[in-house]
């Protein structure tokens, strides 16, 4: 492994333009991806870690061009396997701050399998998952998070499969992170990966992001000072989540079933109303949250959904050669002679 | 009873039994004892593909071949002098292999009506004179054995189990081996149930003393050892040698090795093998499946390590997307590919030559990757040690083929010193390359062509790397069509070099005066070479060739081959080498193709060497 | 496509013979999947489908040699790929009932992608997968549902990645029905098959599955008689969730937080026992039942979990086809002369 | 004022601007009008693989060429005659490729110095004298249309965005074409928003008036429709008519097409164009990878259906082991590959033929798999149907390769009648065909060596098959060592057969003295047709032959390169087919390679050709 000698100017000193490159971006204008990337080369300086040991690594699709524009090391794999390229990365090289870009095509078609066992797995990666809920660089194919009757090219009649819940998916896969944020929002965005960033372990980032070509418009609802704060929940570890103008809705449980929903106009001293607890070890919390909004985007909960301690496949792994070392030294001789020998004299 | 000792300059036996009948292990046994004795020996397990088949089928048989000779051999032999059948199943699927006056060790117990036409018997083999043309020695192993534990604390059916050491026993007064090794053996694998230990001993020396007293065994069989060049020795087959030829090379490079694979058939090993060794910095990763497998080794090389992610041909082809990825980024990474009888599932536990296109051409677009294969067991070490060389020196992927046979066949093989072993340098870069403190990642080695390697880390050489087209020195995105034909060649022209840094091809040919060449590649090395000396015995003329390299091919083949008459290419494939040999060099290469799922046998092979000199 | 001729004989009178194949059975001796293979013949016949409309796809592993066994049509594929074929198969002939016979690895593993995108589009697929918690056919390495801390061939020093709880993912994956089963009741176990086949959709079945050569023992503790009434929780539609000997254990919500867990000594008539609803559609409910038992297998619901209606893909994609055939009907010069087209006289 | 009118034999015409500028379109509409006017055309998109490349760069330009002429051409023209430029990025782009002479109209509102720093000029291109060499029309085309568009009650930017209508007004007059077909379009597409359909209608209008009017434009041209053979007649592009192929030859065949894909550039629009037609029994599913695509198109042919898989080179590299499992299944399954440039993600939305020996030979085992490839855009119809007649005939895979170049341009077709198209016999078995009723599915047809295709839902006929090696006429499971390498040969035997089917292949030697043969496949077909024409005018002899199967090769090839000096073989890779034919005929062909991502240029082909002849 090579040693590689730090570089003598404070971290502390990197400022968001130290992050850009010298390629010319090139998404579309008005790409819900700007805002994103402007919001991560902002966040960086804050990461405290130096330049040269971040690495980001994306699959294929219009967001899985970042790394070209971070100027840290960075790949641009080919298409769903970013997790998986980033896990070997990651845990032989434990020191790096790996964070991986891809989109709902690339990360929850092709490459869902990889995705599944990262979260599982839980090596230490940041995964920023960029749902604009279409194929966008294929132009405008519907996406396995698109809502049924989606009309597109390849769906001419309309799109007949339910799509994935992503945040669902992810803690029915044992995710130990996962969190919701939006495109537009900035500061909420800088937010999310801020807790991100702190975890210890595989953290999933669903960014909605606007694809204004193909699918223009579909977090409107979010988006729009005028029905935003109606259907947008916010989470926030340890407060009671209520949200909506004055605060007058809120998530309640219901005694009975044990069932968590929306219900509005709901008293300040509501003894139902849930308190947001992203440390519950029950990923089932979690999931009943994740469950809150359809595709519609109704009620949708924004915020770290949950966020929980579990070792990381990284440090299990270097662990075990620590162990292995510890034992024994390592002695290449001794392993080619291992076993039954003999010896052949002139 | 004193018996007579006869000389003998090499035999071949074959055990064989039930899956259960722990064959493979007697086998083992027989073969560390026949290593340390001090002959040349060569190794072929065969098992079926189920995990336990049927008991007392045909299908459910497992045998084990060793060949032992007091000279250099270089095949488990194509037919045995010797079969040890547990059972009649075991002698039915192997009887059709034994030449006539073979001797045959029948375990009679077993030979019950019910097993003989389970076996698929009409009438009993040892009572229908149907093995008039063999030697059969007919041995109530079971029940001996059972008698002979009588004393021991243990179930009946752990005393019936015993019955192969009985078997070892015999073979081993037979032939003459030491018999401390398996002693100790046995007292280590069972130390925790010392009961069963101290009753398989026994079983052993009763069948040992069984051939001391007994009339029946009238002789036994001196192989005297082979005269080896001095060293120390060990026996070894292809996957741990692989397996060890990978940790040495990335020790000799100073590189942490990551094996990012995915379990299959007769690759699995290796992945066992280097799990083991985490001490060497091996990090292993079981992903959830071979295309995570290679990204994963891939990612780790992107990091600094050594990628290298093994398996067998239905997980190559998995893999083809990402190789091109690999050979896009130009990152140093090991595929190493056991090969296995094909196409699709094919006969997964049978041995084959067939991915040899797959690996050079596998994936889409001008994507070259280099091309190593190995020769015999203990070779599969070098053949490693050379992939890592030139994956690391040319930042390339490379191809390492191994197969079935290799995999799981073994010999002895002399073992190296550490500083004989050659060294790699990784060549990392740390320092600005182009104008301006800048770092160029597609700036190439003048000679090798190589891009230089910076590792995340590295201050101030922070870059991007992609599967699109790149501009050439800056790696920037390109569209640009010179540009893009530009890099296509360049790729390929960086392959071709390899060949400037291999050395000539040796061709034995020890009368200098052949007219026929008999070229091959991969694990027919020791049937070919077996082949050849049936040949000059016979006193005609044949040179031989074998190519470690497929791509490139080293540079001074062409003129080999165009040295002589007729050139013989044996594969276990319908022609693979063939065509890229008559591709390259417009010579009339005469295929001889088996796909049998079976090594060459060497007698066969001699044959049409001889038809083709003869026809010259 | 063809239109085969329809046999005479009825169906009822299949016997579970008429079900068994010439091929000699090839798994280890004392192998759970006999018992499976017993039980699923056993079952045919009640199907009420001829044999020549049923079909078995399998991947690769001891378990996926079911077909070979199997008197109907069936296919052996590839490693991880059954759900996929079967999906063309069953989406292009809905008259078939088809079955996916497939194993922890095989599913799970390499196959987890399509295994996920089978359940959410809920094409009319019966899965059943034999969870036997190691990879059997390769001899015996860790599966991705193997305990943390295995110890096998490729983990000398134990497997360090969660296991996904193969319940949890397929509810996060939007699947309509769920259940577990186990290898050695046979009477559960067709009850479960009877279940999933009445399901309209995809059915996965989580079939535990003793591996006696490399992980014998696995589901001891649901199947000691001196334990399995202690740790095993029955799963019956419309009863309270009580077991144990004397039912005394219950699975209790708790009024405050709405998670659900398991208590001992329970009074019959606590008002806190969950009464299992299979329908509920909500699948927080199932989710939090799927998370009562860890790898240890205390407590482990058995019987169907979630059983709710969804549209499924093959009804779908054919009705698309009628649709289309309604509004006009095929006209293949029509086709091939359409757009812009012009004459050339001679 | 009465203007001139020229007479000319062809034209080529570059309509070149900004991503969203519309050129698409507008060279689509100048191509109706062409087709319909009656001339031969031949047309050649250029995008960049961003969805919206950043504007005013030259990166982000989008162009369309068309070649339209009074006799039968073959290609989109190696240079432009005419380019319209809608901006300084447009011009910089494309400026290389003109000749002296040639026509530049550009849109001088854009010049601004900005934009023309944008572009990367150092000074305005129109003022500096750079331009000399060409005759530059400039004409204020966004001002214009403004200007002429000032009534309509419609925003700016809408008013400028038709000022690719004006453009092609513009050139509708310059080459009389005729506008009413533009105008009925312009009326449908905008049928929603009547405001800009009159408005677009008003700038190509207004367009044609300024030609009419404008004093710099003294000359119009007339092509004089191409004396095409009789018949209706449709301009299409390739992707279009490969899906055609596809239902056509399904139809005809009387199966239900499946259609298992993921998108891919420059694939997707297969998808597309299924996805249209499920009145026609076509069932499309968007899968969640290649893989499963693959996957579920055979199922459904296990179904009795027409599994269909499309992707490109990427895609197809993941598909490798689900193609072995099919040639182990003998089913039949068409796999469309629309190349692209590679290795890895290479350059999507360039073409390249470069996939070839990826089709034959990338995946495990020996897996032999038939190769069909199209020619020409109109020419992807008849070999998606020629596909089907071979994978549903002989029970296997087959390759259908195309390319990005044929996917996208387009050429008139003549459309053919229903009846006219070959029909195509499933043969579904419905009876057992074995000893006492039982079914042998692997019991072969002893001329094309297929075997029995049983549907579920056949009485009577239920079997299992798998991917591992099967005995022969059973289809049990086997591993014997014999029925393998039979099975293996049978395999291979099965597709050589297909040759038995094949015409023998076309030379095109006019004179029947030519020395030197040009043997090309794919989309070279018309560049090279070109070249050999142009050959030919200059005096020189030449043979060409153009290669629809590429496995297995028509059984006459290997004579006819015999009966040539010299054997030219072009492609747009290092030679895939070259080493295909050197290695099966042991001839000497010379390999005249570019993988610069776009099509030969016939004049540069021409050149070569006439240097290898006048070197015979
Ligand atoms: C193996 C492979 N298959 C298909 C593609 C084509 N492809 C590129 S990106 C993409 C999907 C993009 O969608 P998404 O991941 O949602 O990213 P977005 O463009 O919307 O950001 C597809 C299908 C490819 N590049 N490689
Ligand atoms: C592409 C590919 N990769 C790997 C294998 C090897 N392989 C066969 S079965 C198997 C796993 C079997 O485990 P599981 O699915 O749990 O089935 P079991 O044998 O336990 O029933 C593996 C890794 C293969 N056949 N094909
Ligand atoms: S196509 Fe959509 S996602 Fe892609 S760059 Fe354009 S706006 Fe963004
Ligand atoms: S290895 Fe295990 S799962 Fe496979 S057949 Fe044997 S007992 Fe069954
Ligand atoms: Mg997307
Ligand atoms: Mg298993």
């Amino acid at each position: 492994m090579s040693e590689p000698v730090r570089r003598e100017i404070p971290v502390t000193a990197l400022k968001a333009k130290d992050f850009k490159t010298d390629q010319e971006v090139r998404w579309c204008p008005g790409c819900g991806d700007y805002a994103i990337l402007a919001a991560v080369q902002g966040f960086m300086p804050e990461l405290g870690v130096p330049k040269e040991d971040i690495v980001f690594v994306s699959g294929i699709g219009c967001s899985s061009r970042f790394p070209y524009y971070m100027n840290t090391y960075g790949m641009h794999s080919i298409h769903g396997r970013a997790p998986a390229i980033a896990t070997g990365l990651a845990s032989s090289r434990p020191d790096l701050s790996v964070w991986v870009v891809t989109g709902d095509g690339d990360a929850l078609s092709i490459g869902g399998n990889h995705l599944m066992h990262a979260l599982r797995r839980n090596a230490n990666l940041k995964i920023l998952l960029f749902d604009n809920r279409i194929y966008g660089l294929t132009k405008g194919q519907y996406s396995p998070t698109s809502e049924v009757g989606k009309i597109t090219k390849s769906t001419p009649m309309g799109s007949l499969d339910s799509p994935f819940n992503p945040i669902s998916l992810a803690i029915g896969a044992e995710a130990s992170f996962v969190a919701r944020t939006l495109d537009s929002d900035r500061k909420h965005l800088q937010g999310v990966l801020r807790a991100a960033a702190q975890h210890e372990g595989t953290a999933l980032v669903q960014i909605y992001q606007n694809c204004n070509i193909f699918n223009d418009g579909a977090f409107e609802l979010l988006k729009d000072a005028d029905t935003r704060d109606d259907w947008t929940i916010r989470l926030e570890h340890g407060q009671p989540i209520r949200f909506g103008r004055d605060d007058v809705k809120a998530v309640v449980r219901d005694p009975a079933t044990g069932s968590i929903r929306v219900e509005e106009h709901v008293a300040a001293d509501d003894p139902r109303v849930v308190v947001h607890d992203a440390h519950n070890a029950d990923p089932a919390y979690a999931f009943a949250l994740s469950r809150l909004s359809g595709t519609d985007l109704r009620y949708t909960p924004m915020g770290v959904f949950r966020s929980v301690e579990r070792p990381t496949y990284d440090r299990l792994l270097n662990d075990q050669l620590d162990q292995a070392r510890a034992a024994a030294e390592p002695d290449l001789a001794g392993l080619l002679a291992g076993g039954d020998t003999w010896t052949v004299y002139q | 009873m004193q018996k007579e000792v006869k000389r003998l300059d090499r035999v071949v036996i074959r055990f064989a039994g039930d899956s259960g009948d722990g064959m493979q292990l007697t086998g083992d046994r027989f073969t560390a004892e026949t290593a340390s004795f001090g002959n040349d020996l060569s190794t072929l397990p065969n098992f079926p593909a189920e995990i336990r088949a049927p008991a007392g089928t045909v299908l459910g048989v497992s045998s084990f071949q060793l060949h032992f000779a007091d000279h250099d051999i270089m095949t488990p032999g194509d037919a045995p002098d010797v079969l040890v059948a547990m059972n009649p199943a075991a002698l039915r699927a192997n009887q059709g292999d034994l030449p006539a006056g073979a001797t045959v060790i029948v375990n009679t117990d077993e030979f019950t009506t019910r097993s003989v036409a389970k076996a698929g018997y009409a009438s009993n083999p040892l009572e229908d004179g149907s093995l008039s043309q063999f030697q059969v020695q007919a041995v109530p192993l079971t029940s001996t054995t059972v008698r002979a534990l009588e004393e021991f604390d243990i179930s009946k059916k752990d005393a019936e189990r015993a019955k192969n050491m009985f078997a070892l026993g015999l073979l081993s007064w037979m032939y003459n081996r030491t018999t401390e090794s398996t002693i100790t053996f046995l007292q280590e694998k069972f130390a925790r149930k010392p009961e069963i230990a101290a009753a398989n001993v026994a079983a052993f020396r009763a069948g040992y003393n069984y051939g001391d007293t007994t009339e029946a065994f009238a002789v036994s069989y001196e192989i005297a050892p082979a005269p080896l060049p001095a060293g120390t020795y060990r026996n070894i087959s292809g996957n741990p040698a692989l397996a060890y030829g990978l940790i040495a090379a990335a020790q000799r490079a100073g590189l942490e090795l990551f094996l990012g694979a995915y379990p299959i058939t007769p690759a699995s090993d290796i992945l066992h093998e280097l799990a083991k060794h985490k001490r060497f910095g091996v990090r292993t990763f079981q992903a959830e499946d071979e295309i995570a497998g290679i990204g994963a080794a891939l990612g780790a090389s992107f990091g600094g390590g050594l990628g290298v992610t093994t398996s067998s041909g239905p997980g190559i082809a998995l893999k083809s997307e990402t190789i091109g990825l690999a050979v896009s980024l130009e990152l140093p990474l090991v595929i190493c590919d056991i090969q296995r009888g094909g196409p699709s599932t094919g006969l997964p536990t049978k041995t084959e030559q067939s991915d040899l296109l797959q690996a050079l051409f596998g994936r889409n677009g001008e994507a070259p990757v280099p091309v190593v294969a190995a020769k015999s067991p203990s070779d599969c070490f070098y053949a490693a040690m050379e992939a890592v060389r030139i994956a690391v020196t040319y930042r390339t992927p490379v191809f390492l083929l191994s197969d079935g046979y290799l995999a799981n066949g073994s010999e002895p093989w002399q073992v190296p010193s550490v500083d004989s072993l050659p060294t790699i340098e990784p060549g990392f870069i740390r320092e600005p390359n182009g104008p301006d403190g800048t770092y160029l990642p597609y700036l190439r080695d003048a000679e090798t062509l190589a891009r230089p390697w910076a590792v995340p880390g590295t201050p101030g050489l922070e870059h991007r790397i992609g599967g699109i087209e790149k501009a050439d020195r800056t790696g920037a995105i390109s569209y640009d069509p010179d540009n893009h034909d530009f890099m296509v060649r360049t790729r390929q022209a960086k392959v071709d070099g390899i060949a400037r840094s291999l050395p000539p091809l040796e061709v034995d040919d020890p009368t200098g005066d052949a007219k026929v060449l008999v070229l091959g590649w991969g694990s027919t090395y020791g049937p070919i070479g077996a082949a050849c000396r049936r040949v000059r015995r016979a006193g005609l003329s044949v040179a031989q060739a074998h190519l470690r390299h497929l791509n490139p091919f080293p540079d001074d083949l062409g003129e080999i081959l165009r040295r002589y008459d007729r050139v013989v290419v044996p594969e276990m494939n319908l022609g693979q080498l063939g065509m890229l040999l008559r591709a390259k060099y417009l010579v009339d290469v005469i295929g001889y193709n088996q796909v049998r799922g079976l090594p060459f046998r060497a007698a066969e092979l001699a044959e049409v060497f001889k038809g083709v000199i003869t026809d010259v």
